[in-house]
């Protein structure tokens, strides 16, 4: 109970300090940065279900993040769906695509793991590219409606942002609250022994599955609110690179951590924008961030704001 | 069927492999120490051509330029481990391969302000007049890389099965307290896989470069497909590596010229997923790492 | 006393009259300095950095400094969209030119239209100007031109079957999609169609299947490095069929390193690479050879024909400012769209409310590859 | 007194080898049975069939329920649970979240209801925290329910597999090895509770043990194992006095 209010009472935080951030923020360019980081989140705290809770790796969730993007647009801009519908079948058809893949998939672990999520990626990205009646191919695929719902409109970026907002915290709210529950439970247990986790009557199998299509829901969720603000799609944008700095941000932010993965994604997504007066050398920069950041906080920025909380108050429980 | 079509079909398969395999002995060599699939191979492979290349420029004589630049990506390596792998030793691999990857963006970074954004060329060992069999050509430098391939292989077998380092080598991806308890420095043995596995791959680079030219950003892909040959031969075995590679090259030569040259990748990556849906651990893998 | 106070504020009013007259016009750029287009985004920074200077250098426009906004899109689309963003919210210019590759211009064109500030393209594709967006237009040609001229030429050639091989990005894309429409258009049979990745090292798997089909001749379209390797595995394969490359890699470096499987290829492209073999005189000798020297003396490093693009948009916005003597955003479309006979290195721009290039095939030499240097076709 | 677990004609090869040939095996209603023998018989691999970690032929019935067609987790539900030789505990979870993955064995609500904190939620969770608690206290380990199970000391972590194991409040308990790296003082108290596991929780126990003293103090009945074969059953004087047993042992061992 006490775990369940303290989640509810710092999502709600969450929201409306991401709400009021546009207020302070000198410039309506910001938001457009704030938007990526709010998209990018979204398919962190995913993945990190997968990746950090479950243990399980995926180099494929640019993937799932694609599909949904490219059906949504397809279905809304050239089969002229609503947008509400098209969004709703992408979502679905990428659960169902992710369903079908975990079923062989989930045989493998380890570095075998990474190697067919990267290969379903790859896949992906190909068709992404040649299918060019379907996807308008290399150079994308324009005329997506910005995103609506009867009777509401997000034309201007601040209200869009205000939705993804909303659907982040619902993200982050239904995260934390499958943590701290069985099945939460089960997620961890098959991460730290799957022979025990099976003895103690977790199917190990389906729990793989079950975060598999969850995580790929999110991306999916997020691949759809992605096209339809950026009106716009090209399959160099869900590329293995886009995959392994989701992976980065989930690792970057502390592994099972809701709350890692969130500052992770914010972090990455807005680090270039400092680095940028760097020029030639922000390259360089990025990549020895990474490295320091991984070197001295090794369990992310979430071990590290634990480690600094723990300085601060010495005697805590639970983390 | 046209025959010679077909051969040239596997001929050009056999060299495009033999890049992939090359790269893929590189990541062997780390793994079988570490149990760490280093994301910086690719660029190790990058920085032979680039280095060779340049030597080359210098008016080195281009046997020379190639040593020279095997040795210079050695230090590479060896600094990339004491600088960023030693000091996190007995860190959860996964942090490892992000630090991996973190050094393979900074050696990109550091090649595309040194050499610029340009492709280059390195002149052929022995000349470009193509050799004809059967039908099917092949360039002359075909015949060095597959040498080198083969002759890297051998070498690496014997290395791992028959040299005290090799050995220790192997001891300690198995067991790390158990290689140290009998003897075994494993900080020594880590650094000597980072740097053999940089030896490797930049002589690798430095001989595909006339074939297939080099750039500051062409470690991506090469580290791509260098992970998927050694996952297709499975982890840890040099010779499945090699085998990956070409049987990988092999797989898109024939899609490129039966099926379709823009799905051949696509081709590839299914009939290797396919595969490891049936085989889980590769064609000559061992158990699967559980460390990721 | 009192008259000391009134000298200082007419002095600090004179300031301030002065100060708002050297308030600079911010004009945006977005190019792809690094990653994959970063071939073409490289010589397009360097080259709007030192158009800049000398404008500023010969007393800026209107009387005014020129800033140039600069922002590297590394190549990716949602870099290249936030760059955007902050060069409309942010830094409120009153024109953009740029992005490098058509993908990324074609992500941010409706921006500029809400916005309503022109953007002067340096991507090739159709789609940018057709339809036509009023407030955005182009300076490189269109791939459409660049076919049109190797089609001339085949077809004088009395060449029939045609294989194409294209890259797999959009460059290729584009070209691979007017190609397919062009050549049955213009009675030609497309006898192979196949496709290599921009990566790809060897491509004599789709050359041997092209070999197989024999046919007159074989046009590639892409950048550096891929059709080098395809002129070396034409070689190798010992295949004599006539090989067109495209306008994308007419620079020094595709003969550099194709060396001398390159000898006998044919491409179309900007006079800018062959600035040397126009005839004594010409006003356009002129303006190539001095953007050439310009270049080379700021640089230390040998032109690259793609910048030329950059060079065109900025002078272009240029041109529409002083002809206008407004460098209101509005007003700065308005007389783009009004500018006609104006000589740019990429050719002659003709624009209109209808043509948002303004440039026609004349702007194209076909070119062969003899003894490692360019040589005009008749 | 019924039988618990019967076991009858186990066979499991691996390769060429036949690790368990023919094998009957059976643990009655309230005793603790254990399974002795020299290294290599096939005495985990037996732990392992009966579990469904192995593929094996024969038929294993759990009070007269045929388990040969379960998978592991579905035989654990069933009320097989069991530990491990080499400690299987979830060292990222605190000791008590460890212990709750076994009392969720008896919690059946769905994602929906974690997601809606459904009343069934809550009142599942409270029983889970209770049972979760009560089995921490009855290994002893109640102070250290908010400690990460990694941090445990060697011996704690084996109690802490126990505790887990209860949790489930399993029918049939088997405990693999559970005295092995313990010390005496550790092993006479573990053999208490496995006696009051017994005597007080009233589940039947499987033992694999290598510790004679241990063995010989707390068992009903034995099962002596030998290549795969069973060589003798019985209580444990009668074990003690069986001379192919002593000439198995002092063959092998000591």
């Amino acid at each position: 109970m006490a775990a369940f209010r303290r989640d509810l009472f710092s999502v709600l935080v969450f929201a409306l300090v991401l709400l009021a951030a546009p207020l302070a923020l000198t410039n309506d360019y910001y938001v457009s940065v704030l938007i990526l980081c709010c998209l990018n989140a979204m398919v962190a705290v995913g993945l990190n279900l997968l990746l950090g809770y479950a243990g399980q790796i995926s180099l494929g969730h640019a993937a799932f993040y694609g599909l949904a993007a490219y059906a949504s647009g397809i279905l809304s801009a050239t089969c002229g769906l609503p947008i509400w519908l098209a969004a709703l079948v992408a979502v679905t058809f990428v659960g169902l695509v992710a369903w079908l893949l975990g079923i062989p998939t989930f045989k493998l672990s380890g570095h075998y793991l990474a190697m067919a999520t990267l290969g379903f990626g790859l896949i992906v990205s190909i068709v992404m590219n040649e299918a060019v009646e379907l996807t308008g191919g290399p150079s994308g695929m324009v005329g997506i409606p910005r995103f609506a719902l009867p009777g509401l409109s997000f034309a201007a970026d601040l209200s869009y942002y205000r939705l993804l907002v909303i659907v982040l915290a619902a993200i982050v709210g239904i995260s934390l609250n499958l943590i701290h529950s069985r099945i939460g439970r089960a997620l961890r247990a098959v991460h730290g022994s799957e022979r025990a986790a099976e003895a103690m009557g977790i199917d190990i199998g389906r729990t793989k599955r079950f975060v598999f299509v969850l995580s790929a829901l999110f991306a999916a969720v997020a691949g759809v609110l992605y096209a339809h603000y950026l009106e716009f799609v090209a399959p160099s944008s869900f590329g293995f690179l886009y995959s392994v700095e989701l992976i980065v941000m989930v690792v970057l932010g502390g592994l099972a951590s809701v709350w890692g993965a969130v500052a992770g994604a914010f972090f990455l997504t807005v680090l270039p924008e400092f680095l940028r007066a760097f020029e030639d050398i922000e390259v360089l920069l990025f990549g020895a961030i990474l490295v320091a950041g991984m070197m001295f906080l090794p369990s992310g920025l979430a071990g590290g704001a634990r480690r600094l909380l723990g300085l601060l108050q010495p005697k805590r429980g639970r983390t | 069927m046209n025959l010679a079509a077909l051969l040239q079909y596997l001929v050009s398969g056999l060299t495009v492999g033999a890049t992939y395999g090359l790269t893929a002995l590189g990541f062997t060599i780390i793994f079988n120490t570490t149990g760490l699939i280093n994301f910086a191979q690719g660029e190790f492979v990058m920085l032979g051509g680039m280095f060779a290349v340049s030597f080359a420029h210098l008016g080195l004589p281009v046997g020379l330029a190639v040593v020279l630049a095997a040795l210079a990506t050695t230090v590479v390596g060896a600094v990339m481990e004491r600088l960023t792998i030693r000091p996190v030793a007995g860190a959860p691999a996964i942090n490892l391969v992000i630090i991996t990857i973190g050094v393979s963006i900074l050696i990109r970074g550091l090649a595309m302000l040194a050499w610029g954004k340009d492709t280059f060329a390195l002149p052929a060992f022995s000349g470009e007049v193509p050799l004809l069999f059967l039908g099917a050509a092949m360039q002359p430098q075909s015949l060095w890389v597959l040498a080198l391939t083969l002759s890297l292989l051998a070498g690496l077998r014997f290395f791992f099965s028959h040299t005290m380092y090799g050995k220790g080598m192997l001891a300690c991806s198995f067991d790390r307290r158990a290689a140290y308890l009998v003897g075994i420095s494993v900080e020594r043995m880590v650094l000597l896989s980072f740097m053999i596995a940089a030896l490797v791959g930049a002589t690798g680079g430095a001989i595909l470069a006339p074939l297939t030219m080099t750039a500051y950003d062409v470690g991506i892909l090469l580290g791509l497909k260098g992970f998927a040959a050694c996952i297709l031969g499975g982890l840890g075995n040099p010779f499945g590596a090699a085998a990956g590679g070409l049987i990988l090259g092999v797989l898109e030569s024939l899609g490129a010229g039966y099926l379709s040259s823009a799905y051949k990748n696509a081709f590839t990556f299914i009939i290797l997923l396919l595969f490891l849906f049936v085989r889980p651990t590769g064609l000559f893998g061992r158990s699967s790492g559980e460390r990721v | 006393m009192r008259c000391a106070t009134m000298i200082a504020f007419t002095l600090c009013l004179l300031a301030a009259g002065t100060a708002r007259a050297e308030e600079p016009i911010k004009i945006g750029a977005i190019f792809s300095v690094t990653g994959p287009a970063s071939f073409l985004g490289e010589p397009e920074k360097n080259t709007a950095l030192m158009l800049v200077d000398k404008l500023n250098a010969a007393g800026g426009l209107l009387g005014k400094k020129v800033q140039l906004v600069l922002y590297d899109d590394e190549t990716d689309v949602n870099k290249c969209v936030l760059a955007a963003d902050k060069l409309l919210k942010k830094d409120k210019v009153v024109a953009v030119i740029g992005p490098t590759v058509s993908g990324n211009t074609l992500a941010i064109m409706n921006k500029f239209s809400q916005a309503q500030i022109p953007l002067v393209s340096c991507a090739a594709a159709e789609k940018i100007v057709t339809p036509v967006n009023p407030w955005v237009f182009k300076t490189p040609q269109s791939d459409r031109q660049a076919v049109e001229r190797i089609l001339a030429h085949a077809k004088a050639k009395g060449y029939k079957k045609i294989a194409i091989i294209t890259v797999s990005d959009g460059y290729g894309q584009a070209g691979r999609a007017v190609l397919q429409e062009l050549l049955p258009a213009q009675g030609f049979t497309l006898v192979a169609d196949e496709v290599y990745g921009p990566k790809d090292t060897d491509m004599t798997a789709q050359l041997t299947k092209i070999k197989g089909l024999a046919p007159d001749a074989i046009i590639c379209w892409g950048t550096n490095p891929g059709p080098a390797v395809i002129a070396k595995n034409r070689v190798q394969l010992g295949l004599s069929t006539p090989l067109y490359q495209s306008h994308g890699v007419a620079s020094k470096k595709f003969i550099e390193l194709a060396g001398e499987s390159a000898e006998g290829l044919m491409l179309p492209a900007g006079r800018l690479i062959v600035a040397d073999q126009i005839s004594d005189g010409s006003p356009e000798k002129k303006l190539l050879k001095g953007y050439i020297a310009d270049y080379e003396a700021a640089y230390k490093i040998p032109i690259s024909s793609f910048g030329g693009y950059a060079y065109d948009a900025l002078m272009l916005v240029a041109e529409a400012v002083t002809k206008g003597k407004s460098a209101k955003p509005e007003d700065i479309r308005d007389n783009l769209e009004k500018i006609t006979g104006y000589m740019g290195v990429t050719g002659t721009f003709n624009f209109s409310p209808t043509d948002h290039n303004g440039l026609d095939t004349s702007s194209f030499e076909m070119l062969v590859i003899d003894k490692g240097d360019w040589k005009i076709l008749p | 007194m019924s039988t618990v677990l019967s076991v009858r004609g186990l066979s499991v090869r691996f390769g060429g080898l036949m690790a368990l040939d023919g094998v009957d095996f059976g643990v009655e209603e309230g005793t603790i049975t254990s399974l002795i023998g020299p290294n290599g018989a096939g005495k985990t691999t037996l732990f392992n069939a009966v579990s469904g970690f192995v593929p094996a032929s024969g038929a294993i019935e759990l009070s007269g329920r045929d388990l040969t067609c379960l998978a592991p987790h579905a035989r654990s539900r069933a009320g097989v649970v069991r530990t491990f030789q080499n400690l299987e505990i979830f060292a990222n979870m605190s000791c008590l979240e460890n212990v709750m993955t076994g009392a969720g064995r008896l919690s059946g609500y769905g994602v929906l209801a974690a997601l809606f904190k459904t009343p069934r939620f809550w009142r599942e969770e409270r029983a889970a925290v209770a049972r979760a608690e009560e089995a921490l206290a009855f290994v002893g380990l109640a102070e250290h329910a908010a400690t990460p199970a990694g941090d445990l000391a060697f011996g704690n972590q084996r109690l802490l597999e126990l505790a887990r194991a209860l949790a489930a409040r399993p029918t049939l308990l088997l405990l693999d090895e559970t005295a092995a790296g313990l010390n005496m003082r550790e092993t006479k108290a573990l053999g208490g509770l496995i006696t009051r596991i017994r005597d007080e929780l009233g589940i039947s126990v499987a033992l694999v043990e290598h510790d004679m003293d241990l063995v010989m103090g707390i068992s009903d009945h034995i099962t002596v194992l030998t290549f795969g074969q069973v060589l003798a059953r019985g209580r444990p004087r009668e074990i003690q006095q069986n001379p192919e047993v002593i000439r198995a042992y002092l063959g092998e061992d000591e």
